[in-house]
């Protein structure tokens, strides 16, 4: 098991967790910065400083209990559905892939694609917010016809990790993908 | 990630960061070129053949060679053509006749992130009608690179839109390092219409692939003569003065057929003119013509036919004439230069002069007096070739590249200076606002986090390698 | 072949304006005959004083029908004249004027007999007559004011629309704007016969007369300055009994619009510098409509 | 190649013995169902494995052997490895489980076609094994996502490896039904299932629900046959009943018990769920539709309804008649044509006047019509609810026809205005070309278009407002009765059934399956736990919503916008189809 220090496409330090379960099982671990306690308290300060603005001017403390209530709600909404904490690539030749991303709630959200239904694993350039940027894809098969690529599942959608990165999965996968 | 679309990167991808070897030789400078326009396939014209076919030249030159234009419907993201041509589809709003809106600050993050990660050295924007060429022009002087422009078209002088868009050319290629036109009439037009130095513009022509338009005989019918029109029906390629001629024509010669490819507003004239004369048999609209299919029309002529009013290169007719075909054509824009007098029949743009030097081609097409058209391609054929437009682009390039491209402050007093104290001064703000933008990105996203690109084409290219390898194997 | 220019060695060969000959130029060469073939002013027109003032002429009469039925209608909403007065006056000048115009017209184009004219003129006659009490509630809960703006853009519009060029068949934008503002005007007058006799009067002097004064035109060209004249001082005379400013501003007008425009369309010529060359888009001058009808 | 074995959570501390399961065909794959304990007789073996194949459709076999090494029985490996000349396979797994130690030890043996002749890579190629262990129970009563035959690209290619599986798995059914605990000639270790005394009371039900059902057919017959009488084919009445909410719903309802109490078993899941869906809902449907009549027909309730909603049909005709008033004089300082807007008003008037003299006559039979038609509730909540939209639909009948008068003469004017602005500025409109054309018009024709534009525009704005207020009248009536659709709607086509399975039993309805990794010795092969991955919420809407006439608004907002300003009749909570058939 192996760890690598590199950086998502903004810059921000992200790191690798490379784990070869044997030599046609292996798990690529791609863990964003946790949650920083900074951010959160200064956003819910301004909230809560808006709201004691607003309650200063109105005299209503309904105001005040719904910034709580927002806040509150805002930040479990935000670390059970936007928020990743990391996201796992488990590739077992012959078997599939299965695709992981955790949130920082602890919620799981996993797919599985067999490999019968994979053409190739690629890196792929693609327009991304103003950005042109590498991501790593799945290609999959159109059943109807296998020479062809129906759709394109990208990989470590929210941690995006740089080319280089993403270079050092890809080999890993390669190896595993040529085995079979 | 809406964009993603698949490009097959394979195989020893990362090799390429590791090793750096330059194959090829050595014996010119190589760049990186980034063709920039509006217009390129699936939209089909003379533009974008003229961008593809260059391309491809100057990757065989041995350039590193990539192209920018707007996304086409459901072809946006990055795509690979023909040997390893790299294509940008930028999701950029298209506004008027494919041309993209412009708001002269939207296009440059995308531009930059390409600019940056693929390396450009220079950048070769293409037609004044464009406006993402523009943008791009203005864009890559601010971010201190290397600019060409090539100028595909004509333009008056007389009415309101025409001294608008004159000034915005003049803005737009005042610092621009050179500019190429594709014919004297067009560098002429130009000079006048930018207000430049004559010396920074080059005449280049364009070209046609002539292993395309090979003539054959035997597909036409020789009891009959038939003239052939292939051009957009618009009014600017003088579908008025045709629909003057097949009357005139068909009622003095009964053997004589009309076979016309293309669409546009004007192909109702065609087809009143059609149904008043009772021309069905002899009148054929072929309607839009893909451009392979160009070929199979034109070799089943004996004349081909030109009404342009305007025009500055005009390829249709090299490719007339290049099928072996007698051409003849209004005597506008750049047209007398392209085709030495023996080839080509000239006449003034109007429906008697049209006719009469059609009526001279008939007499000696009937006399047989014409020359073959073997004779005729093989005179043709070493007329106007890609590799010619590639070697002499190249040349341009190399003078641009020697060029340093004027800083900040000279690029706004040189705007002042040249563009008038109105439209100078307000489009150095835009300058000034465009550096201050470009350092605002270069601050979120600096150039150190954009991974640069793999190249496909050029001296360092992933995909030429990995073939020289299979040859050498 | 090279782009650049350098001083070069002076070539015995002479540079030629082709590009299918391969010549020892650089690609960027400037030679002297660059811009040769550059024309200043070609296509400008030389006026003559008299000729402008005479098709300015044009432009005056029609202004001066306006006021002229402005004058009208202000006389019938001011009671001063009545309905049957202009009816009879209106159906006296319709004969004169179809007298005349018949007696201009010797060969009869287009295959309109006289019944067809009567059949028009009946048609006229009975909508009119028939809409009349209808045109009269029109307007009623639209305030005057809104009335008045809508005729004068209206007024405004068919003066600014109407094709001086050819003014017969008088322009559907042009005519149906003034149908319009009479419409509007019309419907302002105290009684359906006053409204019927307004419309009437409309139709002679907005459809009726630019034909009449168009084939005169043609056929007589000496009477047709003499006609320009004197619609435009029946107009002013008019609008003087009315009131006298309002006729020297009329006259002012129209004397700015005869001589003085006329005046300064040619002095301005002198300062004309258009570009011409061989990049200009060519021009269909012939009528190429004839093959398609 | 990477040998995997689908192996059973259930079998991984049972005694030595047999492997029995199957090789997947066309996959380097085994799944294990079960464990045959030592002692047996092959022959029994062999034949029970037969029996079992002709039940299930299954090719089960011997896979090899399993060795769970314990006291006193040290000869065991021997044996177990010479079984397979007894046993005679392509491959021949052995499996052995170390005392104490957690990772299996697996060694595949070889055979080539026809001769004996023993692989001799079996040993050291325990490297290239995969174990996937799995829950018997909840692979078995799973179903994987998108189901079989569902989707039709899929249905066509060959199913994949997991597929397979759980095929397999569901399929073997009668190899768990016997008992460990039976006194049989084998003894076999699989899944067991717990709590048969539940079962008895749902085979009573089963047994129960035959007669049951036959009789609901048989009712049902009766009733399509009453409807089938010629009398309700007839032009009128097929009308009025297809615009009925009650009637759509009566005939919506029929269908579905139809297909509850078809006497056939559902082939496939997705039929299953289907009815199983429909049943539900209906039930819940019928038991929400009791409460409500045992509220309402309690203290008197219906009278009193009575009494309100007579005086309230009344009072919106008298607002009507104001707001007429109103729009007769100057309303909001518009400038209306006076003699248009007194002919308007007063027909409406007309109308309103005749509708309250209409409810008038009804007023003494409200009650008992109410009381009647409140009894449908004990049909169904929707029967309710749709009968309370029809009730709103027939009294606000006069705003409709307010409604279409004021459209029918806005839509007119606005053609009319549009065809002579056309003429106004000198074009016409060309048919043949679909465009429009510039036109030299006669004298005469300009004369009259402008005359009849003048008069038109100037009469638009009375036209206009009539219109106006007209349409805003009865988008009220439309979006209440559009609220009523939609949760009749949402009742009809909830999947209850589906969401409760979800909610109880998450692996009932899988969407694919996850991975674990177990454990990881080097030299050792790997073991992954197989999990269900449990279907989204949002997914089983999307899959098991009861189709219905779905009654939301077809057109966008912007063509609904563009069709209120042109004047056409709307019809929003309408299905387009019914008004052409």
């Amino acid at each position: 098991m192996t760890e690598d220090e590199f950086t998502d496409i903004n810059g921000k330090a992200i790191s690798l967790q490379c784990q070869s379960h044997s030599n046609f099982c292996r798990e690529f671990t791609v863990s964003a910065p946790k949650l920083s306690l900074r951010r959160i308290m200064v956003y819910t300060c301004s909230v809560w400083l808006v709201a004691y603005v607003v309650f200063f001017f109105t005299q209503n403390t309904a105001v005040l209990s719904s910034a709580i209530f927002i806040t509150l709600v805002g930040m479990m909404l935000h670390i059970h559905f936007v928020k990743i904490d990391h996201e796992t690539l488990l590739i077992v030749g012959s078997l599939g892939v299965q695709v992981s991303s955790s949130y920082a709630s602890g919620r799981e959200s996993t797919t599985f694609i067999e490999m019968s239904k994979i053409k190739d694993i690629v890196i792929n350039e693609a327009i991304y917010m103003q950005r042109v940027i590498y991501s790593l894809c799945i290609l999959l098969k159109d059943p109807s016809d296998p020479g062809a690529v129906s759709t394109v599942v990208p990989l470590f959608q929210s941690s995006k990790p740089r080319l280089n990165c993403l270079v050092k999965v890809y080999r890993s996968c390669q190896e595993i993908l040529a085995q079979c | 990630m809406g964009q993603r679309k698949r490009a097959a990167i394979r195989d020893s991808l990362a090799n390429q960061i590791m090793d750096g070897i330059t194959l090829g030789h050595q014996d010119s400078p190589k760049h990186n070129i980034c063709m920039v326009s509006d217009f390129f396939y699936p939209n089909m014209g003379g533009v974008e053949s003229h961008i593809y076919q260059l391309s491809q030249c100057l990757i065989e030159r041995g350039h590193k060679v990539i192209i920018v234009t707007h996304a086409y419907g459901n072809r946006k993201g990055i795509r690979y053509l023909t040997n390893a041509l790299k294509v940008y589809y930028l999701p950029l709003q298209v506004m008027y006749n494919q041309s993209t809106a412009t708001t002269c600050f939207h296009s440059l993050p995308l531009l930059r992130c390409v600019f940056v990660r693929e390396r450009i050295t220079v950048v070769h924007a293409h037609s004044s009608f464009s406006a993402m060429a523009h943008d791009s022009l203005f864009h890559a002087k601010t971010m201190g690179l290397n600019t060409v422009f090539t100028d595909h078209s004509l333009f008056g002088f007389a009415d309101v839109s025409s001294v608008l868009t004159n000034k915005l050319l003049t803005v737009s290629l005042c610092d621009t390092s050179h500019i190429i036109c594709v014919s004297y009439t067009s560098k002429e037009n130009t000079v006048l219409r930018a207000a430049l130095d004559p010396e920074i513009v080059s005449v280049i022509p364009n070209a046609v692939d002539p292993t395309d338009f090979t003539p054959d005989p035997s597909q036409r019918d020789d009891s009959k003569i038939t003239i052939v029109v292939i051009s957009r029906l618009v009014y600017r390629k003088g579908i008025d003065l045709l629909g003057g001629i097949i009357p005139e024509l068909c009622l003095k010669y009964p053997q004589l057929h009309f076979l016309i490819g293309g669409e546009g507003p004007k192909r109702i004239v065609l087809e009143e003119v059609r149904e008043k004369y009772q021309l069905h048999d002899r009148v054929r609209l072929l309607g839009a013509l893909e451009h392979k299919d160009v070929r199979n029309v034109l070799i089943q002529g004996h004349i081909f036919l030109n009404t342009s009013l305007t025009e500055a290169f005009c390829m249709a007719i090299v490719e007339g004439a290049s099928c072996g075909l007698q051409v003849v054509s209004t005597r506008v824009g750049g047209i007398p230069e392209v085709l030495p007098k023996e080839l080509i029949t000239l006449c003034e743009p109007t429906v008697s002069s049209l006719c009469e030097g059609l009526e001279m081609v008939i007499a000696r097409q009937r006399a047989g007096t014409v020359p073959p058209p073997a004779t005729i391609h093989s005179r043709v054929r070493t007329l106007y070739t890609w590799r010619n437009v590639a070697e002499r682009t190249e040349k341009v390039y190399d003078r641009v590249a020697k060029e340093t491209v004027q800083p900040l402050h000279r690029r706004l007093h040189r705007l002042q200076a040249h563009c008038g104290p109105v439209a100078g001064c307000i489009f150095a703000f835009i300058a000034v606002l465009d550096f201050l933008f470009l350092l605002l990105l270069q601050w979120l996203v600096p150039d150190s986090v954009i991974d640069l690109a793999v190249d496909a084409s050029g001296p360092h290219a992933l995909w030429k390698r990995s073939g020289n390898r299979k040859h050498s194997v | 072949m090279g782009a650049d220019s350098g001083p070069g060695a002076p070539s015995a060969v002479p540079w030629r304006k082709v590009l299918y000959e391969r010549q020892p130029f650089p690609d960027n060469y400037v030679d002297r005959r660059f811009l040769e073939e550059l024309r200043r002013n070609v296509r400008v027109r030389h006026y003559r004083y008299w000729g402008v003032v005479r098709e300015a002429g044009l432009v005056a009469q029609q202004l001066s029908c306006v006021a002229a039925f402005l004058t009208l209608w202000w006389y019938m909403d001011q009671s001063q004249l009545s309905p049957s007065t202009l009816l009879m006056a209106g159906l006296l000048f319709a004969l004169l004027g179809y007298g005349l115009y018949e007696a201009l017209g010797a060969s009869r184009g287009g295959g309109r007999t006289r019944l067809a004219d009567l059949q028009s003129a009946a048609i006229f006659l009975a909508f009119t007559f028939g809409f009349s009490p209808v045109l009269k509630t029109l307007t009623e809960s639209v305030s005057t004011d809104t009335v008045y703006a809508m005729s004068a853009m209206m007024l405004l519009a068919h003066l600014v629309s109407f094709p001086y060029a050819q003014p017969s068949p008088p322009g559907s934008l042009s005519l149906n704007a003034a149908l319009f503002a009479s419409v509007c005007l019309a419907s302002r007058l105290p009684g359906a016969l006053h409204t019927f006799a307004m419309l009437t009067c409309a139709l002679l002097v907005f459809a009726l007369w630019p034909c009449l004064l168009h084939r005169l035109r043609d056929r007589a060209p000496w009477g047709f300055p003499w006609a320009a004249a004197l619609v435009s001082l029946g107009s002013v005379a008019g609008l003087a009994s009315l009131s006298p400013g309002g006729a020297l501003l009329l006259a002012v007008a129209l004397l700015t619009l005869t001589l003085l425009c006329p005046l300064l369309l040619v002095r301005l010529q002198r300062h004309k510098d258009n570009i011409h060359g061989p990049w200009d888009e060519a021009e269909i001058h012939e009528d190429l409509s004839h093959f398609l009808q | 190649m990477v040998l995997k074995i689908f192996f059973p959570r259930c079998c991984n501390s049972a005694d030595s013995g047999l492997l029995v399961g199957r090789w997947l065909p066309g996959q380097e794959s085994a799944v294990v169902l079960a464990v045959i304990h030592y002692p047996f007789i092959p022959g029994q073996v062999k034949r029970y494995l037969s029996e079992l194949q002709a039940q299930s459709q299954v090719e089960l076999s011997v896979l090899g052997s399993w060795s769970m090494p314990k006291e006193g029985q040290e000869g065991m490996e021997s044996f177990l490895k010479d079984l397979s000349t007894i046993f005679p396979q392509d491959r021949w797994l052995q499996l052995s489980r170390g005392a104490g130690r957690r990772g299996f030890a697996c060694q595949l043996v070889e055979r080539g076609g026809g001769s004996a002749q023993d692989g001799g890579d079996g040993g050291g190629d325990s490297d290239g094994v995969i174990f996937v262990h799995y829950d018997q129970r909840k692979v078995m009563l799973s179903q994987l996502h998108p189901p079989e035959g569902g989707g039709g690209a899929n249905g066509t290619a060959e199913p994949s490896e997991l597929r397979l599986v759980f095929q397999t798995v569901a399929r073997s059914q009668p190899l768990f039904a016997t008992d460990q605990y039976d006194d049989g000639p084998l003894k076999v270790t699989h899944w067991q299932s717990e709590g048969r005394e539940a079962s008895i009371i749902v085979e009573l039900t089963k047994q129960a629900s035959v007669p049951l059902c036959a009789l609901l057919t048989w009712l049902l017959s009766l009733w399509t046959r009453l409807c089938r009488i010629s009398l309700f084919n007839m032009w009128p009445v097929r009308f009025v009943t297809s615009k009925l909410s009650t009637c759509v719903q009566l005939s919506y309802r029929t269908d579905h018990l139809r297909t509850v109490s078809s006497p056939k078993k559902a082939s496939d899941h997705m039929e299953f769920m289907r009815k199983a869906n429909i049943f539900v809902s209906f039930f819940v449907d019928v038991a929400l539709g009791l409460l409500l009549i045992s509220w309402l027909y309690r203290a008197n309730r219906i009278s009193r309804l009575a009494d309100i909603l007579v005086p309230a049909a009344d009072h919106v005709a008298k607002e009507l008649q104001e707001l007429l008033q109103w729009l007769m004089g100057a309303p909001a300082g518009l400038k209306m044509n006076r003699a248009l807007d007194q002919v308007l008003g007063r027909f409406f008037l007309y109308h309103i006047h005749l509708w309250i003299s209409y409810i008038h006559l009804m007023s003494p039979f409200i009650e008992r019509i109410l009381w009647y038609v409140g009894l449908s509730a004990c049909l169904g909540l929707t029967f309710a609810l749709s009968v309370l939209s029809d009730i709103v639909a027939l009294l606000t009948f006069h705003i409709y026809c307010f409604y279409v008068y004021g459209a029918r003469l806005y839509c007119l004017k606005i053609y009319g205005l549009s065809s002579l602005w056309r003429l106004f500025r000198g074009k016409k409109w060309n048919v043949l070309r679909q465009r429009v054309d510039s036109c030299s018009y006669d004298l005469d024709q300009l004369f009259i278009g402008t005359l009849l534009f003048t008069i038109l525009l100037f009469l638009l704005p009375t036209t206009a407002l009539y219109y106006l207020v007209f349409t805003l009248l009865r988008l009220v009536a439309v979006l209440f009765q559009g609220v009523i659709h939609l949760s009749v709607d949402f009742i009809n086509s909830f999947p209850l059934f589906a969401m409760g399975l979800r909610l109880c039993r998450p692996y009932r309805l899988a969407e694919g399956v996850k991975f674990r990794v177990l454990s990881e010795e080097p030299g050792k092969p790997l073991h992954l736990m197989m999990e269900i991955n449990p279907l989204k919420y949002s997914s089983v809407l999307q899959w098991y919503r009861t189709p219905t006439y779905s009654c939301y608004p077809k057109d966008s907002w912007v063509a609904l916008c563009k069709k209120l300003f042109v004047g056409e009749l709307i019809y929003p909570w309408k299905r387009k189809g019914t008004k052409t058939d």
